[in-house]
């Protein structure tokens, strides 16, 4: 079975990422979707944490939105906003984060603020909101991003969160003692830091997919692993709970 | 200590032209209602403080009466732009907008610290992005038992706090369930607060023991507004209107389409419209 | 991760001799029965935390189990002294006893700051009283927005938090209800937890959808000692026994007798004497 | 009528002190059944206040320890103790705080630590708990304390919490911007702060006392009002108030 799209490969590839004891940090879209699909998979203990103060939510359906009731009513409890980013986000408890971004560099810094100057931006993106604080105080941070020369960029016109800030120890530098990004995983491949240099560098490819079309899609020269491995194509049973959990969504969205 | 009140009495005597104003709600309990209000008495010159400011917030830019906001993320969730607060920060369409950005934690953070009555926030936080480089409200204090550099902000104290909830009783003591955001900090960390509600109870229904409640003399003006968190929802009486949210892109998209759908939906009409926009979703609230 | 286990493998594995341990209750859902297990097992050289020590850490403290105690307050409310410790400190019996003495505000603060990850706490206090002359962990910092001085303390960050809550559920989630006290920062502020609760359930009650609940993967151990906070409380199961803490008064007075009190109905006994003591109270638990 | 204690003289002259409108917060013994007795009388709307984190509790029975159930279950919601600490204690929500303890100086200042010196001390007291930021943070403070030679001291052995400190602007010296000790009630009589030097002064002597008394009970050269009037004694409504209430609190205490 090889009928699907790249953005069901790259939420599957991410997905697979999570561990059934993991403790996630949630935002809105791609890595909501590959959260529910773990837990609705291979991770059905896994612990959801959306920034609205949901703690071990199970949505039945995708939130449009990072505090909708779907999430209150699923959780185990819900704490206020203050207390989730003083005693949970900062307090050290969660181990995974997921982040994206309208740009990222080579060493996974992220730019979600503005395209252009700051002060006269070409484009005027929604801003940061939870990603400072969670690429540094989440333990390990995967990123999911469709990749393109727009989105991956050589130099990024505004960091809004860090990844592995100029590469080598230089995160580490900043006093910083969490991982950062450990996985970056687009609609072509799976990156991974090279364990020297922090450069993000492609570990495995999508099936089908050519280097001639990730280095046509990336704003920099782009380095691979030694060995390179294909990624798994997507199992009938991850295709169809993830189109079903999409199909619900829908059927619920449009209810409203 | 509350006063029970018309939308209207509630907004002409607590916002005024110039102030600081705090209409918070996590994607939850936004007040809507209340925004109209400010939108049609014609504010001023608002200092906006929100963490998440989204369709409301576009509104009051969009109608000219903003001049600083202070938030941490500003989009339309799940759909994209919010085309007002861009036309403003892009194009000074129709003022100039001063934009005070910060991270979800430092404004989480800076609340907190306001309804403690503290003068700045600590947290372990902005380190190695560019926000402090283009926020001088951003500076850092050094741990005297660890060393450690950390981030402060300066507490939030706005003039006026306005949230949405579900209960108040006939006291003025306000009952808020669910996705809780920052609206308790918010009314604490305020001068003065407007607090529209769901519906005005007997009694509080009975929940936990640690239930959580804003005393009656916590708060200034109650309204009663059925509806009042449309499109947003109001946990215990109506879902979320996302459809509501990706029209908001096509009627925001442009000035002309805006200021027609503004002067239609919201000049043109009162608080009242609120419970009608609900009335198909109203589930019996326990 | 929770494991669901008995007290004396808990306190084993969990409470080891040097420890800094909270074991917190603020008047209500005092851990008794698991200091008792401690007692029996023998801890020595323990530094104690607590904002209000009474009757369980004057019990360990004549037991000879403690060196150092951090507190804010240390009686027996509404009764007087508590006599083992005022012998600790006054007569060194059994042992000298390390006093490292604060305010309930800065130790609420330090146990807050130690569940949100910080180094330090900051609030407006310590003015003017001796306390800072005489602990030498009350610091200063200056706000850099207003240049105001507040008071600063190292953030808690126990061992082991000790805490007794009315139920868990079978995975080990915690739920919590009426006078919570620090308990839930506690848990969140130490390296690793004892949870004894009045009962496992199959599925925790019906509350508030904000209801105060500690995550399976926030405790470590999770044992069932039905009235196990006697004499203290465990709202919805059993009063505060009263006249208890009037009776220790007397038991605890002069050393022979506290001794011969401890050997009989502690050191002779198992976490199973606490619910006969409750049993005439037991009210139903929703 | 005249038949009444002394004790009972202190606890009512507190209560009257007490306004409708007041927020208060109250402590264990005298503090909680003035603040009561208030509640019960003459001011049914006053919100009290204990720092266990009971928000407008209405107790029916005066409770024994700070955190007793009554306190919670009859409250309109129970925060935590930080929360309490944080939010409305330091957040200057609260108008009226109750102290007292073993030792006080003529500028009500007061010692709860140690009596002799703290490292080897005499007696070793409970200690500060919350009043060190009571006597800083609440609007103003009501003294309840049984006079005599022994606590009324011309030196306190430690300052647990502050007072007017050394007299006149000390105080305001400090940056503490509350009044602080507004009323000294005894046994015996009512004190106020000086309007200049803020040395506590006997405004009001209680019926059949005299002024030897009082200056037999105090550790130093005690000072008087221009006028000082006399307290009006108990009324018989505000004593069978009192003493239901400590009837009740007796009977319930000796069923637990």
């Amino acid at each position: 079975m090889t009928d699907y799209t790249p953005n069901e490969m790259m939420t599957i590839a991410a997905a697979r990422a999570l561990k059934d004891d993991d403790v996630c940090f949630v935002g809105i879209g791609m890595p909501s979707a590959a959260a529910n699909l773990a837990r609705l998979t291979h991770a059905p203990n896994i612990t959801l944490i959306y920034e609205s103060g949901t703690l071990g939510t199970k949505p039945n359906i995708l939130p449009l939105s990072i505090g909708d009731g779907e999430l209150c009513e699923t959780a185990l409890t819900t704490v206020s906003v203050p207390e989730m980013f003083r005693y949970w986000l900062q307090g050290g408890r969660i181990k995974v984060g997921f982040l994206g971004g309208a740009q990222i560099d080579r060493f996974a810094n992220l730019n979600t603020t503005v395209v252009g100057s700051y002060d006269s931006p070409k484009v005027r993106l929604p801003g940061g909101g939870g990603a400072p604080e969670i690429a540094t105080s989440c333990g390990e941070i995967f990123i999911i991003m469709a990749q393109s020369k727009r989105s991956f960029v050589e130099k990024l016109d505004f960091v809004t969160s860090i990844g592995h800030v100029s590469g080598h120890d230089s995160r580490a530098g900043l006093g910083v003692q969490t991982k950062g990004p450990t996985k970056l995983i687009t609609d072509l491949a799976q990156l991974e830091p090279d364990p020297v240099t922090k450069e993000m560098t492609v570990v495995s490819i999508h099936p089908g997919v050519t280097r001639e079309q990730i280095e046509g899609n990336t704003g920099w020269k782009i380095a691979y692993a030694a060995k390179v491995a294909e990624t798994p194509p997507p199992s009938p049973h991850e295709l169809e709970v993830l189109r079903d959990l999409h199909a619900r969504t829908r059927r619920a969205q449009e209810a409203a | 200590m509350a006063r029970i009140t018309s939308l209207a009495e509630a907004v002409q005597s607590a916002v005024h032209d110039g102030d600081t104003v705090a209409m918070e709600g996590f994607t939850h309990l936004i007040p809507h209602a209340a925004g109209h209000e400010i939108i049609r008495q014609a504010r001023k010159k608002l200092t906006l403080i929100r963490m998440t400011p989204d369709l409301i917030y576009d509104q009051l830019i969009g109608m000219g009466c903003v001049s600083k906001l202070v938030f941490s993320w500003g989009g339309n969730p799940g759909v994209g732009s919010l085309h007002r607060l861009r036309d403003a920060v892009e194009n000074g369409w129709p003022h100039k907008l001063e934009l005070e950005e910060h991270s979800h934690a430092a404004l989480a953070n800076a609340y907190e610290a306001g309804a403690a009555g503290l003068p700045c926030a600590i947290f372990r936080g902005y380190i190695g992005g560019d926000l402090p480089r283009v926020n001088s409200r951003i500076k850092r204090v050094i741990c005297p038992f660890t060393g450690e550099e950390l981030a402060a902000v300066p507490a939030l104290r706005p003039d006026v706090a306005v949230i949405h909830a579900q209960r108040a009783d006939r006291a003025g003591n306000v009952m808020i369930e669910g996705v809780l955001g920052v609206q308790k900090e918010a009314v604490l960390a305020s001068k003065r607060s407007v607090v529209t509600v769901e519906e005005i109870v007997d009694e509080l229904p009975e929940r936990s023991l640690n239930a959580i409640v804003l005393p009656h003399w916590t708060v200034d003006h109650v309204v009663e507004v059925p509806g009042g968190a449309f499109p947003s929802y109001a946990q215990g009486y109506y879902p979320r209107t996302n459809s509501f949210y990706k029209e908001w892109d096509a009627i925001s998209r442009e000035r002309e389409p805006f200021l027609g759908w503004m002067k239609e939906n919201v000049l043109m009409k009162g608080p009242e419209v609120f419970a009608q926009q609900v009335r198909k979703f109203r589930v019996a609230a326990e």
